[in-house]
């Protein structure tokens, strides 16, 4: 295996991180080695790359059945978890539209927890370790990170300046 | 200097400084949280084990378990009726605080063990009717000299014996997990 | 074309520029620099003065009355036979109210793709959190025994009691419990791009501060992806929470056997009122920070007091409807204790309360509010948001203390005076403001984020002589 | 574990403890008010608290008047206490279950040891019979004496009300079981009943025909108060002669 | 019981320290800081845990009902009626039930003033020696009990004059005008006794029997009979008063009299009622004129005509008291209204009047000395005939108008007082020997009315004393001893106890009683036991009416002091009366009419507060000849408009922290104006009521909103 190199390409705007994306696919980097980063959310459709595969709703789905299933707890199996019967007024021990409530928030809450979850999950946050990236990212330049041969490196950098890069230098990872 | 103090902390050695201080902190803590659990020292270390032994029911002292809400404590009289003839009281000096009480007409001030909280009302009588033995819930007064009490009484452990007596009876356990019977 | 034609075009399209923040796109780093610069601004002594007094407002009036109340007792209070409910209960459903504006913002607007949300959708989910924190010490100031308020939540124990699931009061415990977690998380997730911002632009401290709490969020595709699904489902989810927090807030009212709140309309008549108050505190919120941070004229315009003036006198309209709606039923029922309330309402002593909150509530945004020239005047929407805000506070205060001082048992009528509840109430008011000043130094108020993928969205464009401006679906 | 359709809704019964108030000879003298307070440790709260509705009283007798002077009247007195409704608006809407309906008695109870102070019980209440402890009243030495060790005393920041005198319907029947029978009807009464010298307070069982106060409530035109609310309150008032 | 078991001995299982420690000790295990004290003697009838129920007398007020207490741990837990008592059968008033503040309150007086009972005693003795027998004055309460047997043995043996017994109750309610009146009329002074119960009709002539008068419990008992009985038919209750009391609120109609005019309008009545019921017109009601008696008295003929349809259609009992009776006509009143009674023909038969039964150890009727009396004694005392003063049971500075002088008149001789509470006459005393509090003595009181029974009421300790005090009886026997010769002879006994078994050993061999005994000391158990002794029969006298109505009377025009525009009605509160202020639940309680509590109030008609231009709570100043007084208004619908009206209670310038410096004393505006009987004519001035200015709210029980629709909004009252 020839020696690999991390390089970094620093745009100022969309169209050109885009065609170089295209360019860099085109010079034999593979899809999997490149990543693009930026101070806004680009979709994948914009740069012409493979949709991301997100189990947030995936999970917020779990949560929520989790949360609803707090609330059939709460709701019909707590009550029969007294050892004594308590009741109030001559309502039943399981009031019927109450427990709707119970269950709407009970399964909201679990939504919505597990959503948030979901993101920590899935970006593996927090996470502290130092890592590849440009501060000038949130001033809005987007910047293509990739992987590619030692021997390209020129090729590859000369090519990315003709499409507009700022600059081209190796990746280094750095506490953020 | 502050500085170099800061550096050794995060040195092993400093670590286990930090932790063995802490340790300190919160087991001091826990010993004072413990000591306020402490009961006061009873008046006389009365030993109910060698009265027992001796054969003395429990109600023959604590006659009110059967007719009502309170137990209660003997009078120094009734104490005083067997001791008056023993004469060890004369030269015991455990036994001292009871001379010298029923002497000087003093009052023996114990210090109640069992006690439930004065939101709850608790009758002896019907546990008695019952046929619960004093044993079940005070423990066996012929292992211990100054009594203990050997349970939690809180709620839970209340209603877990009701619930058992009342078995299959629903009328019964109505009675006995109603919120009214203990708390008014 | 002509010169003329052409110059005329081009000033039509400045004076669009002016007016619109999505058309008058700044590059990124700009507008870091600007939000940097407001929140990093070192605070003038005016600054500490007003910090300074609210925090002696927070500790006297929050903190050491209600030491002082948990010490003596409810007694402290104005509350009594038959108005064992008070302030703090007015101070909740007023701030539960509050709380709504942040949600109504960020997240119905957002799905129905309100652009003109973009600046501050920040500086209203902040309302909500904040709003949110102020009821829930309201609430627990009102409990007798507030030291036991643990029992409210439902967990196994010894005495094998579970809370009582059929009181409304244990469904709003839930209800707001969610409401805070959710709106908090809502508040933290698009926050968190804008973290990564200022900890790549900060140093010192608040390197520290802004890195732990940015997560280590970088901006990746695979980041953005899922922060983008995660915000949608929150904007969908979050909404009928917040309906279900002030309709059963509403029940709390509506479903007790009393003239005057046994009242269906309750729920919704709630949940509109919360946003007339909410959309006010809101829009006074947005004239603040406008007014007394640098570089804020930029991202908070004319226009979007306009459009949150149209939004409020819309609210108004749909209060006023809710209002009237109640009272004519009411009236109409003819029991005679219902009769004798809103008789009691309206000439009994604090009727003077009644008229001033329909005053405050619908004359004077309806009288304001349908002009475009004063709807955009930044000073005068936010006066009338204040307005608003009293007035809604007055409709707590008549539906709570003075409506329950009429019962079925005259002969225990009595009004409300309150009593420690005035040192209280003024100290979550100062609580609340001094929430957002603190929080005005430490987290970027403008979504930079947002507002910049709302410039990239925007274009002009021509149909035939007409300069338009279109904007693209961008999600 | 009890089954819930074991459990008889109170809404079908009669109740089992009722009083019947006759109003016509009620001459509002205030002994069963003190009688009350001095059975069941009722706290004084003072001029300032009293007269701003603080007092304590579970029993309170109300009076309004009709016509103009010289035709004035005073309408009947009306001694109002907790009404231990069949239907109790008070006990659902407590979060903590500390007002809940006794199985065994069929009385609202209040417990105040569970009690957090949410005052929800006494808002709902239409007959706003409810008291709260809005302060830790002191009673000076050596007033304490007087406290009646059967009935808690109640602290600061709890709610309280009538209970029919529970502890007193609790001895009679430990009396009763510990000799072997029922207890019988007349057998023990509430203080307030035991101390009214018109004898205008009768309590007793209203599940019993042949009791008392069955007897009057069928006998005599009773109403009950609020009725309509749907409650079913258990004390039955004789308005007029 | 006596004086064996110490305090300490008596008490001490700390249940209530129980409660009070686990409050002190927060977040611990509160149980673990309290401490426990057995007895160390069991008392006798005493177990662990369970209640002690002791009979005895209630001694609130001079009506003697009996009570059953209930003790744990020596403690008095309740006081409830004696069911076996057959004044009260088992019930009680408010003020009854409150009498274990009395026993619990803070403000009792600890120990005697010389700090050792040795000194106090002979302090007593030397009185006794060192005065004078005429120089020396024993002034009691009102009840009829064995101290006053005591006293007056030894009063009689020692040549002082014989003990006087006196109470502002006795003043409002009138007796002695009410005796003489039976004096003049029957022949034969008494207490007349009115059976309510049986009556078809009544027609009360401002006695408030339902609130404070004579025996209320009693009275109420009556009042149902009237109401609700198996035989007859509801009878109706017509109530003539100035200003509406509860037995006017419970009437059936009420008659707003202007004050002073009820003898008037009782005659009238008369005449009006024969000549509806044809024949001749009994010659006592020939010289009154109707319509003028109507127009005096401030009401419509037509009024008065129909209170007379009403009379002629019943046999009504007419009953004079209280208010009506304090005028300077009130003698008149008394007899003019029992004279009515004539027409019903209902002298000593159901439903009629009765003279009160004598108690077993009583031969003949003696009531409590008249103000006029009183004033007699203030003047004896000015002038320095008395030297030393005794005085128990009673407080002579509060009770008694401010005008007769009392107070000043103690600067001239040594005062002894027995008080259990720091009252004001204990606190112009030169000594004071605090007696026990009535649940904590012994004794036997008789019972004065009431009941159809002869009835000797019994006391006993329900719990040992709990401060250094000491029984006046027990007082007075050790100082007699201590002074030697007469006294000493008169009073030969060991102790208060034997004094009274001794005494009831006369009733030893009494058949038709409630027990019999074989012996003394068996005689004294059941007497302790029932809680006192009383005959089976029906011991009430028939009074001999029959020249009723062929007398005359000239129901003259009632004499009224001042200037000022208002007729002045002051009335006794029924919870609080003279001495019920100290106890906390008492002032706690709503005022049965007003509702008002721990305070003072002026009742004035609300068209007249509108015309004085004042509101509820402004407060203002009432001023009579005699004194002035200020205090918050209470716009009551039911007082006549030239009237206004205020409770005697309250103003105590002693008697502890519950009682002291709360709202005025009624006494202060009343003058020294006495009726022909020598009660006082407490109506019998005329008030100035001024606007103030300032304002005191009044602590109501009712709502002001929701009962006179004050601050709802539209037209109020």
């Amino acid at each position: 295996m020839a020696e690999k190199v991390d390089l970094l390409a620093v745009f100022p705007d969309l169209e050109p991180a885009a065609n170089a994306v295209e360019r860099l696919r085109a010079l034999g980097v593979h899809d999997d080695r490149m990543n693009v980063i930026s101070g806004v959310p680009v979709t994948e459709a914009m740069l012409g790359r493979a949709p991301q595969w997100t189990n947030v709703p995936r999970i917020a789905m779990g949560g929520a059945i989790l949360g609803f299933g707090v609330g059939v707890f709460l709701a019909y199996i707590a009550p029969f978890l007294y050892p004594y019967p308590i009741q109030v007024s001559t309502q039943g021990f399981v009031p019927g539209p109450p427990t709707a409530v119970v269950l709407f928030e009970m399964t909201m809450l679990g939504m919505l927890l597990s959503t948030f979850l979901g993101v920590f999950l899935e970006s593996f946050f927090p996470n502290y370790r130092p890592m590849k990236y440009l501060p000038e990212i949130s001033d809005g330049k987007i910047v293509v990170f990739f992987e590619c041969a030692y021997a390209e490196e020129n090729k590859i950098t000369d090519a990315l300046k003709k499409l507009g890069a700022e600059s081209v230098r190796p990746a280094e990872a750095q506490p953020l | 200097m502050v500085k170099k103090f800061f550096e050794w902390l995060k040195k092993p050695m400093g670590l286990i400084a930090v932790g063995i201080a802490f340790l300190a902190l919160f087991s001091g803590f826990a010993y004072w949280l413990n000591t306020t659990q402490q009961s006061p020292d009873q008046p006389i270390q009365f030993p109910h084990k060698t009265h027992v032994a001796f054969g003395i029911q429990c109600l023959y002292c604590h006659p009110g378990a059967s007719k009502g809400p309170a137990a209660g404590l003997p009078s120094q009289a009734k104490c005083w009726a067997c001791h008056n003839q023993i004469a060890k009281t004369q030269s015991s000096a455990l036994l001292a605080p009871l001379k010298d009480a029923v002497l000087a007409g003093e009052s023996l001030e114990w210090v109640p063990v069992a006690i439930v909280p004065d939101f709850v009302q608790f009758n002896h009588r019907p546990h008695i009717a019952a046929g619960r033995n004093c044993e079940e819930c005070h423990g066996d007064m012929s292992q211990v000299n100054v009594a203990e009490n050997p349970q939690v009484m809180n709620m839970g452990w209340c209603l877990n014996c009701h619930i058992e007596a009342a078995g299959e009876d629903q009328e019964k356990l109505i009675k006995l997990s109603d919120c009214g019977t203990c708390h008014y | 074309m002509s010169d003329k034609q052409h110059h005329a075009e081009h000033s039509h399209e400045e004076h669009l520029r002016e007016k619109h923040l999505m058309l008058d796109p700044l590059p990124r780093g700009k507008m870091n620099e600007m939000v940097m610069e407001a929140m990093l601004a070192k605070p003038t002594w005016k600054w500490w003065l007003v910090f300074s007094i609210l925090a002696a407002i927070v500790a006297y009036g929050l903190f050491y009355k209600w030491g002082i109340l948990i010490m003596k007792g409810q007694g402290e209070a104005g509350v009594m036979r038959p108005d064992y409910w008070g302030i703090f209960l007015v101070n909740t459903v007023f701030w539960i109210g509050i709380s709504h504006a942040g949600t109504f913002i960020s997240a119905i607007l957002r799905v129905f793709k309100a652009e003109f949300r973009r600046p501050f959708t920040r500086a209203a989910e902040l309302m909500t959190t904040f709003g949110l924190v102020q009821a829930g010490f309201s609430v627990f100031m009102h409990m007798g025994r507030v030291w036991l308020a643990y029992w409210l939540f439902p967990y196994p124990n010894q005495r094998m009691m579970w809370p009582n699931l059929h009181s409304p009061l244990t469904w709003d415990l839930l209800a707001i419990t969610t409401y805070l977690l959710s709106s908090t998380m809502y508040l933290f997730l698009p926050l968190i791009p804008d973290l990564a911002m200022a900890r790549d632009r900060s140093t010192g401290w608040r390197k520290n501060f802004y890195k732990i709490l940015a997560l280590g969020f970088r901006g990746t595709e695979g980041e953005w992806t899922h922060l983008r699904h995660a915000m949608n489902i929150f904007a969908f989810a979050i909404i009928p929470v917040m309906f279900s927090v002030h309709t059963i807030v509403s029940w709390d009212f509506a479903a007790a056997t009393r003239p005057g709140w046994n009242s269906t309309i309750f729920g919704p008549y709630f949940v509109i009122g919360a946003l007339h108050s909410g959309m006010g505190a809101a829009i006074a919120v947005l004239a603040v920070i406008r007014g007394t941070m640098k570089n804020m004229s930029y991202f908070i315009r004319g226009e979007h007091f306009d459009a949150v003036g149209k939004l409020m006198l819309i609210i108004s309209m749909g209060w006023a409807y809710f209002f009237f709606n109640d009272y004519m039923v009411q009236w109409y029922g003819g029991d005679k204790w219902t009769q004798q309330l809103l008789h009691f309402h309206e000439a009994g002593p604090m009727g003077w309360m009644w008229f001033a909150m329909l005053v405050c509530n619908i004359v004077v945004p309806w009288a304001i509010l349908w002009n475009p020239k004063w709807r955009a005047t930044p000073w005068l929407v936010a006066t009338v948001g204040l307005i608003i805000n009293v007035g809604m506070w007055f409709e707590r205060y008549i539906i709570i203390p003075v409506s329950v001082t009429i019962n079925r048992m005259p002969f225990t009528w009595k009004l409300y005076k309150p009593g420690i509840e005035v040192p209280m109430s003024i100290g979550t008011v100062a609580l609340f403001i001094l929430l957002y000043m603190i929080a005005s130094k430490l987290i970027p108020l403008i979504p930079v984020w947002e507002v910049q993928e709302g410039q990239m969205a925007h274009e002009f464009k021509k149909f035939g002589r007409e300069t338009v401006v279109t904007v693209s679906e961008l999600e | 574990m009890i089954r819930p359709e074991e459990i008889k809704m109170s809404a079908e019964e009669t109740g089992k403890w009722g009083m019947v108030i006759d109003q016509d000879i009620c001459t509002g003298c205030q002994a069963c008010v003190a009688a009350c307070a001095m059975e069941n440790n009722i706290t004084f709260v003072g001029e300032v608290d009293s007269g701003y509705g603080r007092s304590m009283h579970w029993i309170r007798i109300e009076r309004f008047w009709e016509g103009e002077y010289p035709e004035v009247k005073m309408t009947p007195q009306q001694p109002m206490m907790c009404q231990q409704c069949g239907h109790a608006n008070c006990e659902p809407v407590c979060p903590a279950f500390a007002t809940v309906h006794s199985q065994a008695e069929q009385l609202n109870l209040q417990v105040y040891n569970r009690c957090v102070g949410t005052r929800y019980c006494a808002n709902n209440c239409p007959y706003q019979v409810r008291a709260f402890n809005w302060r830790d009243y002191q009673r000076p030495e050596p007033l304490q004496n007087q406290f009646n060790p059967d009935v808690t005393v109640r602290r600061m920041g709890v709610m309280e009300k009538c209970t029919f005198c529970i502890q007193r319907i609790h001895k009679a029947q430990d009396t009763a079981k510990s000799e072997g029978r029922e207890v019988r009807d007349g057998e023990f009464t509430t203080a307030c009943a035991q101390a009214c010298p018109a004898n205008a307070i009768v309590f007793g069982r209203v599940d019993q025909p042949e009791s008392l106060v069955s007897q009057l409530k069928h006998r005599r035109h009773g109403v009950k108060h609020l009725e309509e609310l749907g409650t079913l309150p258990n004390v039955t008032y004789i308005k007029g002669g | 019981m006596s004086e064996q078991f110490s305090r300490r001995d008596f008490l001490k299982l700390a249940g209530l320290g129980a409660a009070t420690t686990a409050i002190l000790t927060g977040c611990g295990p509160a149980s673990r800081y309290v401490k426990r004290e057995p007895y160390q003697q069991m008392p006798e009838y005493n177990s662990v845990g369970q209640s002690t129920y002791y009979a005895t007398t209630c001694r609130e007020c001079a009506a003697g009902c009996g009570l059953v207490v209930r003790t744990y741990q020596g403690r008095a837990i309740k006081a409830e009626g004696n069911a076996n008592h057959p004044l009260n059968l088992g019930k009680t008033c408010a003020r009854g039930q409150a009498t274990l503040h009395g026993l619990y309150n803070p403000d009792r007086v600890q120990g005697p003033s010389t700090g050792d009972w040795d000194s106090a005693i002979q302090s007593v003795a030397d009185a006794f020696k060192n005065y004078k027998p005429g120089e020396i004055a024993f002034l009691m309460g009102m009840a009829p009990d064995h101290l006053f047997d005591l006293v007056g043995d030894l009063t009689a043996a020692a040549g002082m004059d014989a003990p006087i017994r006196y109470g502002a109750l006795s003043m409002f309610e009138s007796r002695a005008t009410l005796s003489k009146a039976a004096e003049n009329l029957f022949g034969q002074p008494g207490l007349p006794w009115f059976d309510v119960g049986n009556a078809q009709a009544v027609f009360s002539f401002g006695a408030n029997f339902l609130e404070t008068w004579l025996s209320p419990v009693a009275y109420t008992r009556g009042f149902v009979g009237l109401r609700q009985s198996e035989t007859k038919l509801r009878g109706v209750l017509v109530q003539f008063e100035a200003r509406m009391s509860a037995t006017g609120a419970k009437a059936d109609h009420w008659v707003p009299l202007r004050p002073g005019t009820e003898g008037l309008v009782a005659l009238a009545i008369g005449k009006l009622a024969s000549e509806l019921r044809g024949g001749a017109t009994p010659r006592i009601f020939s010289g009154v004129n109707p319509a003028e008696a109507a127009e005096q008295a401030g009401v419509e003929l037509e009024a008065l005509e129909a209170m007379a349809q009403i009379f002629a259609s019943n046999a009504v009992l007419a009953i004079p008291g209280g208010a009506a009776l304090g005028q300077s006509n009130g003698l008149e009143t008394a007899e003019a209204v029992l004279a009515l009674n004539a027409l019903s023909d209902n002298f000593g038969k159901p439903g009629g009047v009765y003279l009160s039964a004598l108690a077993p150890n009583q031969t003949e009727y003696s009531g409590p000395a008249s103000t006029e009396e009183m004033a007699g004694l203030v003047e004896k005392m000015k002038s320095g005939a008395i030297k030393a003063l005794f005085v128990h049971g009673v407080s002579p500075v509060f009770e008694l108008p401010a005008a007769l002088g009392f107070k000043e008149a103690l600067a001239n001789v040594e005062l002894f007082s027995f008080a259990t509470f720091p009252d004001e006459t204990a606190k112009e005393a030169k000594h004071v020997l605090p007696d026990h509090h009535g649940l904590e003595s012994w004794g036997y009181q008789r019972v004065a009315t009431g009941v159809s029974q002869s009835v000797l009421s019994g006391s006993q300790p329900v719990v040992s004393p709990y401060y250094n005090t000491r029984a006046t009886a027990d007082v007075l026997i050790a100082a007699a001893q201590l002074a030697g010769g007469k006294f000493a002879e008169a009073l030969p006994y060991k102790d208060e106890v034997e004094f009274i078994q001794t005494k009831l050993a006369a009733l030893l061999g009494e058949g038709d009683g409630s027990f019999s005994a074989p012996d003394a000391a068996t005689f004294m158990a059941y007497f302790q036991q029932y809680g006192g002794w009383f005959k089976n029969s029906n011991a009430l006298i028939a009074p001999d009416g029959s020249g009723a109505l062929n007398g005359s009377i000239e129901a003259g025009e009632a004499e009224f002091a001042g200037e000022g525009e208002f007729f002045f009605v002051p009335f006794v509160s029924p919870t609080l009366a003279e001495a019920g202020a100290n106890k906390p639940w008492l002032q706690e309680l709503p005022d049965p009419t007003t509702t008002v509590m721990w305070n003072s109030w002026i009742e004035i008609n609300p068209a007249t507060a509108h015309e004085l231009g004042v509101e509820d709570d402004d407060v203002v100043k009432v001023s009579s000849e005699f004194g002035a007084l200020e205090l918050p208004v209470y716009r009551y619908p039911a007082i006549r408009p030239d009237t206004v009206a205020i409770a005697f209670g309250q103003g105590h310038t002693a008697y502890g922290r519950y009682a002291e410096n709360r709202g005025v004393h009624a006494g202060d505006l009343l003058g020294a104006r006495f009726n022909e009987a020598g009660d006082l004519a407490f109506g019998g001035v005329k008030v100035r009521v001024e606007k103030t200015g300032r304002k005191q709210p009044l602590s109501r029980m009712e709502s002001i909103m929701g009962v006179y629709g004050v601050g709802l909004g539209g037209e109020e009252h």
